[in-house]
């Protein structure tokens, strides 16, 4: 095969790598964005043998067979809470590959050796390695083979920068000298570097660092293409740095952490006050882009308005989701509670000023059953009335009211401000339950956000 | 043949405006699946790896690129699949029209 | 020129034909008003406020002098005796059951205007007094639905069990037939309704209610009015109403047909087969009734418990809104009849049959019956 | 076991303390139920539909034979004297009122329940009759409001002009008082509240509703109720509530406290200061009146033509909804009362006041008041 | 300056290229956008003087120097109304300049001369050519210097077939022989092209047209490029060439045209059918987009109501909309004729439904003054109400009737479903008025697309 | 240096992505600035323009280079001042927050 067709080919696995990326941006395509990357990797990784002499076939093959006997089984086994620990170890292992690369093609170099090369190379073997090394760390967090809180010890800011100087210190000197034992020594430098560039990092900022590791494993994979000329590895990893750093930062952006702040945690080596400080027991909150791709892809969706519903004044907000939904084939349905609100008849008297068609309105007793059917249960400034101490705590004021059991559905949004009790003054355990999302602020500025969520799906 | 410094540069260069503008608006559901797939494709450093590996004349870097080759392998193929995964729930999707 | 404002006569009207807030833009074209004293009593207009508006108290009769008389009630034979000749009547004045009036008119050479023939054009909106005062009647109708049934209109879903939305049916869907559609549906009730004319299906469901659908011929007569039924449609239409109406909470009447007795719409069979406690409001029970039975101003209960209520001078029930509308409407006609005033000169009338306006709403002028024969 | 229901002796009541189709309730427990004559007829429920329910039809007394007693009103002396020793009887039964209701219940051996002590905890919610009448009282009370205005309680903009819509006035913001709010704000008008509750404000804006915000402490009480006010806060009230008053068409008074006569919120001379035709509702007027000259089922018009209504009986009014609320809510207390029945066993009675709710609604039992002294 | 630095800063060009693109494409930044292109386009002027040997300075100078005397004029002149037709003829001497360029590179070829190259330069001669001539018809046409029907002549559809063939024929020949003669030839041949092809274009489809012309002029850009080795040429003019694609397909999806109709009209020859077939006068219509964008822009807004807003049951979206446009500091009233609907009070009663504050109904007398001072009327399913025949012709049925003087407004939109008029039965002559702005369809569906198109501005 | 055969390709594919990309969502009053826009983009044909006269030797060469030259600035120069006036709209607009 020519140089010229391989590279043609490389460089159509290079636009695959861009339908593919293209395509996880939305959830109609995403599995197919995610094929054709699959399809891109697959052409080029094939199309690599019958260009030029391959020598080693057999360790090549076996080596590969190895690596899929790992990583599918890895992949297939895995539970969907432990996702993100694998994806960091995966980012971690092609870290740990581009710096093996890189060391190889150190090692091979002699008189190719122009100072570009080199400072690429020594770039690949840096920056993979903090991939490697920060990606493990972060996957015993994830795993909780160790703790998932902030690691800090006193000085170490200190110990990070003089890493970091090191680090700096000893690439230079292997590209003044090229030799392999200082090659040896930025290689160890840089695993400990990232090692203690993430072991300050707390719990809900470890994605993030993940998204950035991974962003930088693919710039040593672009910097490794242009070591080894090859246009596949320059675009792809340059795609994989460039989205990956805009992933990091709309990461951060939709946690509400600073990205800076996640960063540079490590030099300023004071603990992230985590979202924990505020409440003891960890919520799952999300996004109005959350509850619109979960309420997009239900079937069954019921609605469950409350006194805060009335408070936001959000009714015709309501039914404007409620018209998309019904719009977009799903089946939506109103949950009222006898005693929602502050008056018999109140969640009526608002939901018939929206015009919300009385049919739409299912009464408790009907709804309850039906909630085993149903993907998702949204409650809107509604807190007591589905508070499952009704059923489960003699003795709490609402014991023996009969509750909406939205717990039976199969998740569950809720709509409200703060943790804050309702009428009754109770916690309620509900929100704390797993398959319970929520969704903070007003009632109708939250609707009108998840409204514009849900058109742009 | 060799790419030319400009070449190189300007194929960065264009890289990363596509990198940015494809991923320029995603919701946060498809933060994680799109982490994920763009994990899986620096999985091509396998590419890199096989070549070295064909070239190695030591054992030293046999070994070192047999090992960048599993690393990457399980990068890439493993990347690929768990990604896959994750986006099953957008598999019994209706045809969310418009 | 003087307008004059008699105290109303019939008994149990409480419209008044001018309020004191619009006595301005008379005396502004130049025209003096005297209001004979209590005349706006039952419209919270007390003769202080008319006062304080530039008009002038009369006690006693005030049609001896006037040169125009604004009334809402057609002025009695006798009334009409005491008019200066040439002398101008603005008020409602039916040309079918009201003749004496009209004859009297003639007699007195007097120029009589009927509200009720204003022609139904967009420029003669703002004079339509029939309109204005259905607009009354038919949000009252809705009300006294309300009022009457023993039931709530909304849904309520209470801790105490659902309360279901009553069902509200309205035959007829004029203005008034409009107006107490949107009104029930405020409250809360599910409104169905019916009409003959082919543009109503739209105009109901741009209401927010569901139109019923006969399989029957429309009728539409000129200027949007519907035209008179033979007595086969009748009792066709009626039978295949029959189950709306069964299974109704309240239903509120106001087909009318201009110058005709109003349509039977409802007979007693079909009133004794609704439910107990099922409310029938006849908002033209005064021209006949569209239910059988019913009695303008009177409550009927069946045997069956259905009540019917038979409206008498509905728009009298909204004292203040009827006659502040009522009095727009003519003071805007009277407008009409005044030639623009040149800077200086003495303020003129003007009744110029050319205009359509006039030529439709003067019955009497110069001693003539306009109408006669119509 | 019977349970009987006999016909209400007060005049006006025309509820029911059962309705037809909760019977099988009943009767599914294992119940018997009887039912006077002729008791239903008020709301719409007549012998055959009892019958066909599956109870039988007693004319005469039915108290002699009864272990249960369901009435609205509470029995009196005599009819109590006629029940069997360890009868229950449940209706509203006021301890500061009917003291010789009371007192016969105690020499009888009559368990008596009063719905009035209900405690307000979210579980008794379905069987809170003094919300679920309130709610019938607070749609009644708008009605009212917009029947006796004489102005149009919505805006409408026509070619007569523009209507603008009523200020609807509601004092006391409790469920009688939201209720109210919601409807006058359904047909149109623009309605702000007071209450003195804290919590009422929020509750206020959650109907679309303004509330007044006046400079004075709150006063909540216990079981969501409010407290009473000295009269100088009183006064002060009533002071900065003046002007709110004096610019609305339609005032609706709800407030109440819990065992005390209504407070005084408007004096002669502040109604005087109101405008012509303005409506006064007063919910409270069967106990004392929110409005000066108040009185129960009357329509008082003061000299300067202010109109006040004094409700009585109001639920009554809406009499097929207010029995069937109030049936549901007497059947869940009946219902929390009787032991889940063992299969194959007889129904037993289980009158167990470690309940918060048996306990502070039993007014007597076995012979003593168990209120005595509160 | 180096080659390397040179081509350093002509990628940097091409880079602002790619910025003015993006700021283009979005109102608030579309300025900034034109800006940046016009500074890379400076930068790139400026530096290829510093750049290697330049002969005929003066000449060149010069010659720039009349191009701006010509250019700047005619666009700072130009009235709004023209301004298409001026950027049809700017691309068509874009068009001519690239042919140009090709023809003398191709004279000066000597033994650079590699297949690719001369393929390269004759496409470009080609196409440019084609943009040239078919560019002064567009311009012809828009200026009306002829007529805006389609061209159509019998047999014409083979004229233009073999004309092509020709094109191709000669051009095999250009590559075959290489001589400056066939060159002309092909020149020649393509100006023809260029005109047969657009003539049988019909007026709503010429600004398709243009824009595709447009694209082809970036592909000629970017085929001179790679003629001369120029990165930035290639960058810039692939741009151009895929935007210009992707905006032409835009184009005519807003217009509700077949791409391939308005491409191979010139081959099936027939007369397309126009817009102007259905009504006879012409009226403005518009997409959701451009009312949203005239919205977004106004400071004022009367939202005018009639009977087609209660049929369509729009009084909810009505209230987002206007609820949108307070939250973007626009001033919003509605302006509510006496008799509009079918009802007195009619619009009213709807409105309420809909929780409208009160105080933003605003009544005909109060209203009307205020027009001058309104930048958008946006009339809603009303027109009778509105229509100005009411004050011009005595004698028709509305004749007297006050209404609402939207006219006086900057700007109206009409919101309806056809051109059929209201109760009266009598055309308005408001819809054909050039201010007038037309969004066809159901009221509330309409609605529900500005809604959206005003949320994502 | 002469430009590789696939460095020209691998630049042009990308920038077709980019081009595809920065316009991919463009709302309709947009249309003609955007088109104005791109327009005058393609006037640095300019560039090329006065690399052809720099080297003219002929007097067809100069002359054919020199209106080459005319022509291009003035779809350069027109085509960016055009646009700017397309867009004065757009210039009085008040922060529409977000
Ligand atoms: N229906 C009746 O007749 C009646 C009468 C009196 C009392 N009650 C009692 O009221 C309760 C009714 O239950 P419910 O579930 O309707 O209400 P709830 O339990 O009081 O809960 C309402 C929730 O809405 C949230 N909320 C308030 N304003 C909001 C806003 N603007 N946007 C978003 N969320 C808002 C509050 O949480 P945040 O503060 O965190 O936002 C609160 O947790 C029951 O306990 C019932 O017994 C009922
Ligand atoms: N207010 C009263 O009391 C009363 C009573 C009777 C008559 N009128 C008369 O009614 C007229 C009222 O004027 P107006 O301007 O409100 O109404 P109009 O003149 O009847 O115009 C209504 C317009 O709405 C459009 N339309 C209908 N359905 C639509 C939908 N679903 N979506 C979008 N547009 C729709 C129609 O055009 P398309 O068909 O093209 O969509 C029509 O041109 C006056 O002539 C008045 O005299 C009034
Ligand atoms: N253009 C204008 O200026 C203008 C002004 C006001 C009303 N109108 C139109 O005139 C129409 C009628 O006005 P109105 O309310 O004064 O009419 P109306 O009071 O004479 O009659 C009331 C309604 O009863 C209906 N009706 C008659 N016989 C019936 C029957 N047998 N069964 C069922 N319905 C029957 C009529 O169609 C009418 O809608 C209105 O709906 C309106 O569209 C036009
Ligand atoms: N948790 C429950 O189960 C439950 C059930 C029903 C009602 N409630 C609560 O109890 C509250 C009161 O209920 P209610 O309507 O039966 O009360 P009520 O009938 O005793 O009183 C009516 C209202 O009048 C108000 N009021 C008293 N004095 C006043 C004064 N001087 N000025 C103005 N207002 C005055 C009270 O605050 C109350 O809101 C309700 O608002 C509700 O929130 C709770």
């Amino acid at each position: 095969m020519s140089d010229f067709v391989y590279d043609l080919i490389g460089l159509a696995a290079g636009v695959l790598f861009i339908l593919a990326l293209k395509g996880l941006s939305h959830p109609r395509t995403a599995r197919r964005g995610n094929l054709l990357g699959a399809l891109g990797a697959g052409i080029a990784t094939v199309v690599v043998f019958f260009h030029g002499e391959i020598e080693n076939l057999g360790w090549i093959l076996g080596a590969i067979a190895v690596g899929t006997i790992i990583g599918v089984p890895a992949a297939r086994r895995v539970q969907m809470t432990q996702m993100p620990q694998l994806v960091a170890l995966f980012n971690g292992v092609g870290g740990g590959a581009a710096a093996l690369v890189a060391i190889v093609e150190y090692l091979n170099l002699g008189d190719k050796a122009t100072t570009a090369v080199v400072i690429f190379t020594v770039f690949t073997v840096v920056v993979g390695c903090v991939s490697f090394s920060g990606s493990i760390v972060t996957f015993l967090k994830l795993q909780e083979l160790m703790t998932t809180r902030p690691v800090v010890f006193p000085g170490g800011r200190f110990v990070i920068a003089a890493t970091l100087a090191a680090v700096l210190g000893s690439s230079a000197w292997v590209v003044i000298e090229l030799g392999t034992t200082p090659l040896l020594v930025v290689a160890g430098l840089s695993l400990a570097f990232g090692i203690l560039f993430v072991l300050p990092v707390g719990g809900a900022d470890v994605p993030i660092v993940i998204s950035l590791l991974n962003a930088f494993t693919g710039l040593t994979v672009a910097a490794s293409g242009y070591v080894l000329n090859s246009t596949l590895l320059i675009i792809a990893g340059t795609l994989v740095g460039a989205s990956g750093t805009i992933l990091t930062r709309m990461m951060a952006e939709a946690m509400g952490r600073s990205l800076f702040g996640t960063l540079f945690g490590a030099f300023t080596a004071k603990p992230q006050d985590t979202s924990g400080a505020v409440e003891d027991r960890p919520v799952r909150s999300g996004s109005a882009d959350d509850v619109a791709i979960l309420l997009n892809y239900a079937r069954r969706v019921v609605i469950v308005p409350g006194f805060g519903l009335a408070v936001a004044q959000a009714q015709h907000t309501v039914r404007e989701l409620a018209d998309l939904m019904i719009s977009k084939g799903i089946d939506v349905a109103y949950g009222i509670h006898p005693v929602a609100g502050r008056m018999p008849g109140h969640m009526n008297v608002l939901l018939a000023e929206a015009n919300i068609p009385y049919d739409q309105l299912v009464e408790m007793e009907e709804v309850n059953p039906t909630f085993g059917q149903t993907d998702v249960a949204i409650v809107i400034g509604a807190n007591d009335v589905v508070n499952p101490a009704a059923q489960t705590s003699p003795g709490c004021p609402i014991y023996g009211m009969p509750i909406l059991e939205v717990s039976n559905a199969a998740n569950v949004i809720f709509l409200k401000r703060s943790m804050r009790p309702g009428f009754a003054g109770i916690e309620n355990e509900l929100l704390y339950d797993p398959k319970t999302m929520l969704l903070f602020g007003d009632a109708k500025a939250s609707l009108t956000k998840v409204v514009s969520a849900l058109k742009a799906l | 043949m060799e790419l030319t410094a400009i070449a190189v540069i300007s194929i960065f260069t264009l890289s990363i405006f596509v990198g940015f503008e494809v991923v320029s608006k995603v919701s946060s559901t498809l933060h994680t699946p799109l982490m994920s797939g763009a994990n899986a494709i620096h999985g091509v450093i396998l590419v890199g790896a096989i070549i070295v590996c064909s070239h190695a004349s030591t054992t030293l870097e046999l070994s070192l690129s047999i090992a960048a080759i599993i690393l990457a392998t399980i990068n890439m193929i493993g990347g690929f699949v768990v990604t896959d995964r994750m986006l099953e729930m957008f598999k019994g999707k209706k045809g969310a029209e418009k | 020129m003087l307008v004059a404002v008699p105290k109303e006569i019939r008994d149990g009207e409480l419209r008044v034909a001018l309020v004191p807030d619009i006595i301005n833009k008379l005396t502004r074209l130049g025209l003096d008003v005297a209001i004979e004293s209590g005349a706006g009593l039952g419209a919270q207009a007390n003769d202080d406020a008319y006062k304080a508006a530039g008009a002038q108290i009369v006690s006693g009769d005030v049609l001896k002098s006037a040169d125009v008389v604004l009334s809402v009630t057609a002025l009695t034979p006798a009334q009409i005796a005491t008019l200066k000749k040439g002398a101008i009547t603005i008020s409602f004045l039916s040309i079918v059951n009201q003749r004496e009036s009209v004859e009297a008119a003639v007699k007195a050479g007097v120029t009589a205007f009927s509200l009720e023939l204003v022609p139904r054009i967009s420029r003669a909106q703002s004079m339509d007094a029939l309109t204005s005062q259905a607009l009354c009647a038919g949000y009252r109708a809705a009300l006294v639905g309300a009022e009457l049934s023993p039931r709530f209109f909304p849904m309520l879903m209470t801790a105490a069990g659902t309360v279901t939305p009553a069902q509200v049916l309205v035959l007829g869907a004029g203005v008034a037939g409009l107006q107490a559609i949107a009104t029930a549906r405020r409250l809360g009730a599910v409104v169905s309704a019916y009409d003959v004319r082919p543009s109503s299906a739209d105009e109901v469901k741009s209401m927010g209610a569901t139109f019923i659908e006969l399989e029957l011929e429309s009728l539409e007569g000129a200027g949007g009015y519907a035209r008179e039924m033979t007595e086969e449609r009748a009792a066709k239409q009626r039978e295949l109403l029959t189950p709306y109406i069964a299974k109704s909470h309240v239903v509120i009447t106001t087909a009318a047909v201009p110058g005709r007795t109003a349509p039977r719409l409802m007979t007693a069979a079909m009133i004794d087969a609704m439910q107990e406690g099922t409310v029938i409001v006849d908002l033209a029970a005064e021209t006949g009734g569209n239910a059988e039975g019913s009695k303008p101003g009177e409550i009927i209960t069946t045997a069956k418990g259905v009540r019917i209520w038979g409206g008498k001078d509905v728009p009298s029930q909204l004292s203040f809104h009827a006659s502040s509308l009522y009095s727009r409407n003519v003071v805007n006609l009277l407008t009409l009849l005044t030639k623009p005033s040149v800077e200086g000169s003495q303020l003129a009338f003007d009744i110029n049959f050319d205009d359509e306006i006039i030529d439709g709403s003067a019955v009497t002028h110069a001693g003539v019956d306009r109408k006669a024969g119509k």
